[in-house]
Order: C-alpha cells, then structure tokens, then sequence
C-alpha cells in the first residue's frame, strides 16, 4: 500500500501520520505538497491534523482551494481512499467530499483529551479490521468539531449508514454526556456514500504505539493497509 | 471602495457564543437585552467596480470563501460616509 | 534639545544620559536616544540582576552553550542537544490576557528555532489573583486560551506548567513560558553576523507600530498612566510563525546561513546590535527596505517597533537567491535590507540619510551596571513570630476544603485547552509530576517540569530559591529522570527598592547553592522586574524550568496508585512544618511561618533512591509531597489511578495531626510498591541512607489515614474526586 | 428594537486574519481587493430604549464586554428594515 500525506503550510500533524505509516507499519509512504499537482502515484490520500491556514476564517476554508485538491477530487470519485483526520475531515467538508460543516465545540474551548468512540460501521475499507460495537480509545485535539448538517442529510447518512464513529462512553453507551462537542448524532466520524472517503475528528496517529498510552487507533490503518484484500 | 460583508450563522444553526455573551449581559444586570447573535464581519478596500460586477463579484467571494453555505449566511453593503452617518456609526476611541 | 521630560519618557536616568554622550562623543538624535531607551533598559540590559546572577553555577561538561544566547544548550549523547529556555510575558498579558499570552508563546518559541532546533515541547507557569474576583477570573480564561491559541496552532504540545493563586497577583498576574526544543549537535546556530559584504535579510511578518517601548514597559511599574500604555500589545499570528520556523529550519539545515536572531523585544536595534556585537562586526541597514504594515513610520519607529513574527538572517553571500526560494516557497518574503559591516558600528539609513550611526560596544557592552542598595524586608519579622495554630477537629472537612482550593485543585480545565500530544512524543501526559517526552528511535527520554512557590520566597527568599530547584528535580525523580540543566525565570518586584533587591538576591544565592548540591548548570534564564502595580509589589516569584534523561523510556513512573492492595510507602519523614503551608493559606487564612527547611544532601538522597528503584523496577508509582502535604499527595495519587480505588494510611509519627496531615516537610516521596518488592525497597533505603516507612496500602472505595489510635481523614473517594476535578470547570462554567 | 454593534482591530493593529483572506483571494485571482479586515458583529435584540439610553447604553456594553478597547474598536448602529434596504443588504439563502 502507498500513502501520501498531504501538507499543507500549517499542517502539524504531518510528520506524526507519516512516522506511524512508514516507522510503526513500514508501508511506503511520501508527502505531498499542497501546491504541486501530483499524487505521486498513491492508493491512499491522508489529509492530517493541524491548522493549514491558521484556521483563522473557518477550519479548512482555505486549504480547499490548495491546488492538489483538484487531484485529491478527481482521486476520490475514481474510489481512491482519502482520509481527513481533524483539520483534514474539516477540509473533507469545505471540499464537499463529505457532507456537513463544523461548528465550534459546544463548551467554546479547544479539547484535547483521550475519548471512547464506539465503531459504528465495521464495513469500510478503513475499518474492516474492527468488530461494530467495538469501543476505540483515541485522542481528540480541536476547536471546531461539533458535527453538523441539516437533518435530511443526518437521514441520508444514517439510512446508508455512512456514520463511522460516534462519541460513547468507556461502555461503549452514546449517550449526550459522552459527546464531547456537541455534534449532531454524536458523530465523530463518516464516510461518503461511496465508502471510500473517511473523515473523522479524533487522531488515530496519536494512538498507535503503547508507549502513547493507546494503540486502539492501529485499526484504522491496519484496515486501510488490508483494503486490498476486501 | 469598501464593501462590508456580514456572515453569521443561520437561524437554524444554535450559536453559543451569542448564548454566552448574553449570559454575561444579563450577569452584568442589562437584562433589556433580548438576544445576541455573533457573526463576523469582513471589510473589504476594493479597487472601483461597477455597480454590476460589485453585484456579481461579493456574492461570488462570500459563498465561495467567506461563508459556509451549510451553516451560515451573509449579507453586504457598500459603505459609504454618508450612509455611514446616517446609520449613526460611532468610533469610540 | 534634550531635557529631564524626555529622559523620564525613555527611562533614563542624567547620568545615563551624561554616559552615553561620553560613549559617543556628541549628543544622540531621537531615534538613538530611543535605542539607548531600549537597550539599556532593565529588560533589555539586566543592569540591576547581573551582579547577583554571577552567582548562579553555569558550567558543566555537558553544557553547549550556557547564558548569553537565545537559549542555553546541553548535551544528551548521541550527537543530540536539547535547547531550552523561558520567558516572562506578565505585563502584557495583564493588560491584553489573550494577545498577551500568545504572543509570550510566539516569543519563546523563536528562541529555540533560532538555534536550529526544532520546539518539541511548551510548558507554562501562571500565577493569578483569587478567582472570586471577577477581573482575575476574566485574566486566567484570556491567559490560557492565548496560550492554547498559538501554541495549538503552530503545533508545539504544551504539556505542563503550574498555576497558583495568591493576592499578590491580583493586578500583576505572572505569565512565564518555558520551552525545550531538540537539535543534532552539529546542526546548532547562533545569532551571528559574520563576513563583512554578507547580506543581511529581513523575513517575516511586516513591521508595524507595535509595541513600541515595549521592553521600556516591562521596565517600569505600573501606575495611573496604565491607560497610555496600552497599545503596546501586538496580535501575535501563530500561521505566520509557522511558516517561519519551517522556512527558517529548513535554510539552516542546508547551511545556507550565517546566522539569525529574532526580533523580540526591542525588534530591528536589538537584533541588529546583538549580532553584530557577538561577532565583533557591525551592521548596515537601509529601512525605506523594511517591509512596512503603515504608512509614514518614522525611523525611530521601524527601529524600536516590537511587531510579531520577524527574523533577522545573515546568509551567505552566494547563497541569498537559494534562501530566497525556500522563503518563498513558504509564502515569505525574505528581504535584503542591508550587509554586514567591518569595524563594529550600527548604521542606519532612512531616505538616503544616516539616522543612527552608533558603536554597538556603547550599546550592549558598556552598559551601565548597578550594585543596588540591599536591605531586609520589615514585614519578614512579623510573619516570623510564632503564633499558635487551633487545631480542627474535622479532617474531613480540612482535606476537603484543600483539595478544592484553586491552587491544589485539578489544573485539567487548563491543559485540555492545550494540545499536548501533538508530535506524537508525550509519553506521560499532563498531570503527573514532570511529563516525559520520548525521543522517537531512541531509548531514552527527556523529562520537563516547572516549579516555584512563592509563598516560601516570600517568607524566605533563600529558602524558597533552594525549595523551588529541589521540588523540580524531585519531580524529574517521581518519573525516573535525572536532571541535566536549569532554566529559571525570576518575577520580582520594583529592584529600586532595596527590599526587593534584598529578596533577589537571597533568591538567587539559594537557587545558587541548590544547583551547586545538585551539580546541575543554569544555562539561562530571564528576571523580570517592576511587578508592581500602584506600590504593591508580588511576592517574590522564582520559577525554576528544569530538563532531565530518562535513560529507559519504558520505566517511566507516573504518580497514580497502578493495584488495589499494594503498599504504600513513605520515603523520607515528617516533621512539623506548618509555616508557609497551602494548609494554613487556604484553610486558616494565614500566610505566615517560617517554610519548612530544606537539608540538600538528604533531598539528594531522596532522590537518588527514587532513581535507583525506578531503574530496578520494584516500584510502580512515585509522586513527591509538595503544597497540601502528605494527605493531598496521598488523594492525588488515588484520584490519578484509573480503577479509582482509595487506599488506608496508618502512619506512626508522633506529631500533631494537622501537621502530618498538611505539613510540608520537604525531600519526601510517596510510593506504592507490589508486596513481593517490599523489602528489596526497604533494603535499598537502608543502603541509600533514606528513611522509608510502610504507611498504608492501597485499595478500597475511602480515603481513610489513621493517626495515634485515631481514624482522622474518612472520605468517599469518589466525592472528593469530583470535588477537586470539578473546582476549576464550576469557576468557569457557561451560564 | 435591534442593535448591531461591530468590533474590530484599530486600524494600527495587524489583523492576521484579515491578512489571510486577502491572500486566499488573491491565490483565487480577485485581485481587485486591495486590503480585508476582519471583525465581530453582534447583533441585539433589546425591549425598546429612548434613544437617549441607547445611545448610553450600547458604548458601555461594547466598551466593558464587547470589545477589548486596547486594541480593538467598535461602531455600531440601530437597525431598522428601511436603513437596511438602503444599505443594500441582501441575504443570500
Ligand atoms: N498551566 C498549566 N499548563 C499545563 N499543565 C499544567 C498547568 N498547571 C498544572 N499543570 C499540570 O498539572 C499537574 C499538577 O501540577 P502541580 O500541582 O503544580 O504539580 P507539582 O506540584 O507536582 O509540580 C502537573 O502535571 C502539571 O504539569
Ligand atoms: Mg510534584
């Protein structure tokens, strides 16, 4: 499998995606600038965690007009597997790849914190690897990640059952207490219609090697590194 | 020329931080105050557009950039001094 | 003409005025009476602290680069160094809490890339008045979202600090900022102008009227005027920065450049005068070549302008075309804006004119320096004079009161504001005595903690010096790190007044003797004077930054009690050491006593048998007994284990309940061990010559400590859990 | 009645955000646009004052909650649907 890590100018979470792929899963992995208009021939697209333009305006307003977006467009309606991870499942959005927007988290204040998702879809390329009901322990880090969209499209999304995670308690329970931000259906991750474009609020980079406390987000990756094969 | 656009959220789209200041308004005992809505505001120096391509161009810039569609909507208007004064603008110092 | 109104305006006194015109032999224009303003500032100059800093130990073997540059520098093997720092950012913050803060952050942050390294890691140490007052409340929540704003943005984790409250702090909140960076050794830079002909480059964001007088600022009390000072503060933008320390690192890795130095406080004439002056050389610039934000800045302005976000570059001649594409390959514009000059004068020019033209020896180098007049404080008397203590007979009520006091209650509300993961290194997260940073490929590890109390500083300055540098590296002991290098940033009142120089330089000599028993180097630091407002002066604040080695990333140690049924034991002992204490601040009401007296080399023992049991692996947590005494330590550890057990604790001293209970006794370590290691620990203490006691075990759904045949402290643990998690998210609560 | 009260960096103040929009707009080729900066608005809703106590009223709340005076400024206005059409406003859906 080859991946390529998108940077933007203020990406930071970058480099720490690109060590989990290549370091801790040893697949082929390069960077791809955001002003260049080649995907260096990937299978799989990751749009990192940061802020790529300060974030000033909205989360990911301006990086949508980064000239590889093009790429990363036309990647994706031809199945490619593009994953946003924060900033890049805000960017996802802006994009309209996937649907909905981003509003403030509910409490007004960054989060960064560990939190319990509950896997909701075991049938995409980049959870294949879980068990639906599974309760994953990974980090959250942002400010604008309370999921929202209007509720025919929330409809849409859960009639097709594109809602990958949700925010739940350690039982695995969602629950209004469990959800950190307030997003709608306590939505932390989702995919297209499709299936093959992810976006999701918390880090899976962040949780993959014991030394950081949780490996729980090795799934991810190791579903994406496996998708051939489903 | 400037043209001031105004984006905030839809009405349908809860906006805590209008819920916040109000707190505090009303914790500061200006309890006439009824409801706050927060937006943003951008000012834009333009060079000279004709009233058409102004028609054309700020809707362009602000469904494209300035505003999500999903959540938010804008409104602008070209300012000049005279209005300005009519709408009893007030710079503090 | 220049009369007494203009030196006043730039603080300065008649016979620095008289020195300057003997330095350079004719009267100064305005625009070099404002770099003299600045430069000799007590900021900028240290001309009150230099003498007592002397005292400070800052050699060692490992030592790279001690005072002197943007950031002491220390080996740690394996061709790495690790550069660190801290910084004050109190006035600003003050007056704009939010931009204030952030751009401290901004601030620190280029000290570190500066040199080459990359910042892995932002820690923060705050002290604001009482959070019932409405002001201070409103200061701390713009003070940690500005520091999460930038910090977050620009992808440094933040992964530690401290915060206390005292009345002291009520219109002088501090804000000091602390921040380590990695560097392979031979990859360091300095801020040097060398190689006459050598462009010099401007880069970053444009200059602007910011902050102009702002070092003058930090070098005055504030008083009725507070009002005209306010628009020194600058909107810090983290974007910008970040493309400034990948633009600049990544110039730096291909050694296309000489040298570089931001522009701090002080901007385009401190830059300029420090490299030239570090490298005997002098610097011309042109500033109609100075990007420019307004219009019709004077050239007395450009210079002293304090805007955000600027480097200054000397590259190499050859190389400027190269530097210039990767700028722009990062949307930055790199400027050239003048050369480097034989013969060490800073040359000025503004349309076609020279506007300055000065000895940089007269600005940096000779430098007036004071001896200030010392005395001992009055007030220290009567705080001395013993008074009895009533004692409670409810324990319950006692804990309960201190476990939700603002400075012992849970800091998360502030940290999970900060994003401390980013960089995928935290091993150890916010909320264990020092947070531990994997050094990826490597076994080993750094570990960083801040501390301070100031209380003790107050009450004893030397005291408190010795206190603040030994809680620090017991800290680094608890996660199984030895310290390698001190940082230390020192909040003090107006130096002006005798007492205050008085408790500087008590300070400084117990910092001083601290370090020495340590046998750890201070490569640096910053003293910031003038906290007072109107008269008050804060009570004297000395934040001490330290970096130690984990030799084995693995065996890091986190304070949380890990098993139900393990024991507890007490490294160390327990005297009766109410003065001073969180105890008698928060419960009774009284800030006074003496603190509690530190034996160096039983502390070094301490710590060294904490060490040596980490690295043998017989003990499974270690947190040290600091404010709030052996009963709050015991809680925390109870409230940081996952399983959210309590534990029951019989310790046998024959000593005042309250005193056991909340006394401050220092060099002690709680541990709890698994009851096969036991007596391994035991021996080792016997062999480390450490006192170590079985105080209780772990388990159970109470708090429960029995004291002379007495059950004194019984407490759902559960309910105080909330209590000291919830005391700081009630404060700031959205209605 | 309903109040709208802007807030935004004095003009002496860099205002990264504003910085970033122009830039983004320039990238997408409007290049048209000289300078963008960008504020906070609020928007009121309030039980009907005399002008007299708004024109006490609304200074003190921007002055104390609203806008930080230290480095930002405010203006604000009374709205009124027939000042708005004047001014042009148009709401996008
Ligand atoms: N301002 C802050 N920023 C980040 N972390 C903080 C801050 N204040 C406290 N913490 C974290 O909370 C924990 C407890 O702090 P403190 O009580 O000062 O510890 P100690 O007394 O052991 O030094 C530490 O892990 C510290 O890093
Ligand atoms: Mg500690």
């Amino acid at each position: 499998m080859k991946f390529g890590v998108v940077i933007f100018p203020g990406s930071n979470c970058d480099y720490d995606t690109y060590y989990v792929l290549k370091d801790v899963f040893g697949q082929e992995t390069s960077f791809l600038w955001h002003k260049e208009h080649d995907l260096k021939g990937v299978d799989c697209v990751i749009l990192p965690g940061g802020f790529s333009y300060g974030d000033y305006l909205r989360s990911g307003a301006i990086a949508k007009f980064s000239p590889l977006m093009k790429e990363v467009i036309e990647f994706a309606s031809k199945g490619g597997l593009v994953l946003g991870i924060c900033n890049g499942f805000q960017i996802l959005t802006e994009l309209g790849l996937l649907p909905g927007a981003m509003l403030r988290n509910k409490n007004l204040k960054f989060l960064c914190q560990f939190v319990t998702l509950r896997l909701e879809n075991d049938r995409t390329p980049f959870t294949h690897k879980g068990k639906k009901g599974n309760v994953l322990r990974i980090p959250i880090a942002h400010y604008e990640g309370n999921y929202f969209a209007p509720p025919e499209i929330i409809k849409e999304l859960e009639t097709n059952n594109q809602v990958v995670f949700r925010y739940s308690d350690a039982q695995g329970r969602v629950k209004e207490e469990a959800n950190i931000n307030g997003s709608l259906g306590s939505i932390a991750g989702l995919t297209n219609r499709k299936g093959n474009v992810m976006g999701m609020m918390p880090h899976p980079e962040r949780a993959s090697e014991a030394l950081l406390g949780s490996q729980d987000g090795r799934l991810v990756f190791q579903s994406i590194i496996e998708s051939k094969n489903i | 020329m400037k043209v001031r656009i105004l984006v905030s959220y839809k009405d349908s789209v809860l906006d805590p931080q209008g819920q916040t200041v109000k707190n505090a308004l009303h914790t500061l005992g200006y309890n006439f105050i009824e409801d706050v809505r927060q937006g943003k505001i951008f000012e834009l120096d333009l060079k000279e557009l004709s009233p058409e391509e102004v028609e054309k161009v700020i809707p362009e810039i602000s469904d494209k950039v300035l505003a999500n569609p999903i959540i938010e909507k804008f409104s602008w208007q070209i300012i000049d001094k005279s209005q300005t004064r009519e709408g009893r603008e007030k710079i503090s110092t | 003409m220049i009369d007494k109104k203009i030196l006043e305006e730039h603080n300065l006194t008649s016979e620095e005025y008289e020195k300057i015109v003997e330095l350079i032999g004719r009267e100064p224009n305005t625009t070099e009476l404002g770099i003299f303003s600045l430069m000799w500032s007590e900021h900028c100059s240290y001309k009150s602290s230099k003498v007592h800093l002397k005292a400070l130990p800052t050699t060692g073997k490992n030592v790279i680069q001690g005072p002197g540059e943007n950031a002491g520098i220390i080996d740690i093997g394996e061709g790495l160094a690790v550069v660190f720092k801290i910084e004050s950012h109190n006035h600003p913050s003050f007056i704009e809490p939010f931009q204030g803060a952030a751009t401290g952050v901004g601030g620190i942050l280029r000290d570190i890339f500066t040199m080459g390294a990359r910042p892995i890691a932002l820690l923060d140490s705050l002290r604001f008045g009482p959070l019932a007052n409405s002001k201070n409340k409103a200061i701390m929540e713009g003070v940690v979202s500005g520091i999460s704003s930038y910090g977050n943005a620009i992808g440094v984790p933040t992964v530690g600090g401290d915060v206390y409250f005292n009345g002291c702090y009520s219109l002088n909140p501090l804000v000091n900022v602390f921040c380590v960076g990695i560097v392979e050794k031979e990859k360091i830079f300095y801020a040097r102008a060398e190689g006459e002909g050598n462009p010099v480059l401007y880069v970053g964001a444009k200059t602007g009227r910011d902050g102009i007088h702002g070092a003058t600022m930090a070098s005055a009390e504030f008083g009725e005027d507070l009002e005209e000072k306010r628009p020194n503060v600058q909107v810090g933008d983290p974007f910008m920065e970040k493309l400034l320390v990948e633009a600049c690192l990544e110039v730096m890795a291909k050694k296309l450049i000489v040298g570089i130095q931001d522009m701090g406080a002080a901007g385009l004439t401190c830059s300029t005068s420090e490299m030239a002056a570090k490298s005997g050389t002098g610097i011309e610039i042109d500033l109609d070549l100075v990007p420019q934000r307004e219009e019709g800045m004077t050239p007395h302005e450009i210079m002293l302008s304090e805007s955000q976000e600027r480097m200054l570059i000397v590259a190499k001649k050859e190389k400027v075309k190269e530097v210039q594409q990767i700028f722009a390959k990062w949307d930055l514009d790199a400027v050239h804006v003048g050369q480097v000059t034989k013969g060490g004068m800073i040359r000025v020019k503004a349309n076609g004119q020279t506007v300055v033209d000065l000895p940089v020896e007269a600005i940096i180098d000779l430098c007036p320096v004071y001896e200030r007049e010392l005395k001992r404080p009055s007030y220290l008397e009567s705080a001395h004079k013993s008074e009895p203590i009533p004692l409670t007979n409810d324990y319950n009520e006692a804990l309960q009161k201190l476990l939700s006091s603002a400075t012992l209650a849970s800091k998360e509300w502030v940290y999970r504001q900060y994003d401390h993961m980013v960089q995928t290194n935290t091993c150890l997260l916010p909320g264990a005595d020092a947070s531990v940073l994997r050094i990826k490929d490597k076994k080993k590890a750094l570990a960083i903690t801040l501390d301070g109390n100031s209380l003790y500083s107050y009450l004893e300055p030397r005291e408190g010096g010795k206190i603040a540098v030994a809680e620090a590296c017991r800290n680094l002991a608890c996660v199984g790190a030895k310290p390698v290098g001190v940082t230390n940033c020192l909040n003090f009142g107006n130096p002006e007044k005798p007492e205050i120089m008085w408790q500087f330089k008590e300070v400084v000599q117990g910092i001083a003797e601290a370090c020495q028993a340590f046998d750890i180097p201070i490569t640096g630091g910053n003293v910031s004077f003038y906290n007072e407002t109107e008269g008050a002066p804060i009570y004297p604040t000395p934040v001490i930054g330290v970096v130690g080695i984990l030799e084995d990333v693995s065996k890091a140690v986190s304070p949380g009690f890990k098993q139900e049924g393990d024991t507890i034991i007490l490294i160390g002992e327990n005297r009766d050491d109410l003065g001073a204490s969180e105890y008698l601040k928060s419960v009774l009401n009284k800030e006074k006593g003496l603190p509690p007296q530190i034996d160096l080399e039983e502390e070094i023992r301490s710590q060294e048998f904490c060490l040596e049991a980490i690295s043998l692996g017989i003990i499974r947590s270690a947190h040290d007994v600091s404010e709030g005494g052996l009963a709050f330590c015991v809680a925390e550890c109870c409230f940081l284990n996952e399983q959210k057990f309590g534990c029951q604790l019989e310790p046998r001293d024959e000593l005042r309940t309250d005193a056991l209970l909340f006394g401050e006794t220092q060099s002690r370590i709680v541990v709890s061990t698994q009851s096969q290691n036991v007596q391994e620990l035991l021996d080792l203490a016997k062999k480390k010559k450490v006192k170590a006691s079985i105080i209780g075990r772990t388990g159970g759904k109470n708090l429960v400590i029995r004291h002379l045949e007495k059950e004194v402290v019984d407490i759902p643990l559960e309910e105080v859990r909330q209590l000291w998690r919830g005391t700081l998210p009630e404060v700031f609560k959205i209605k």
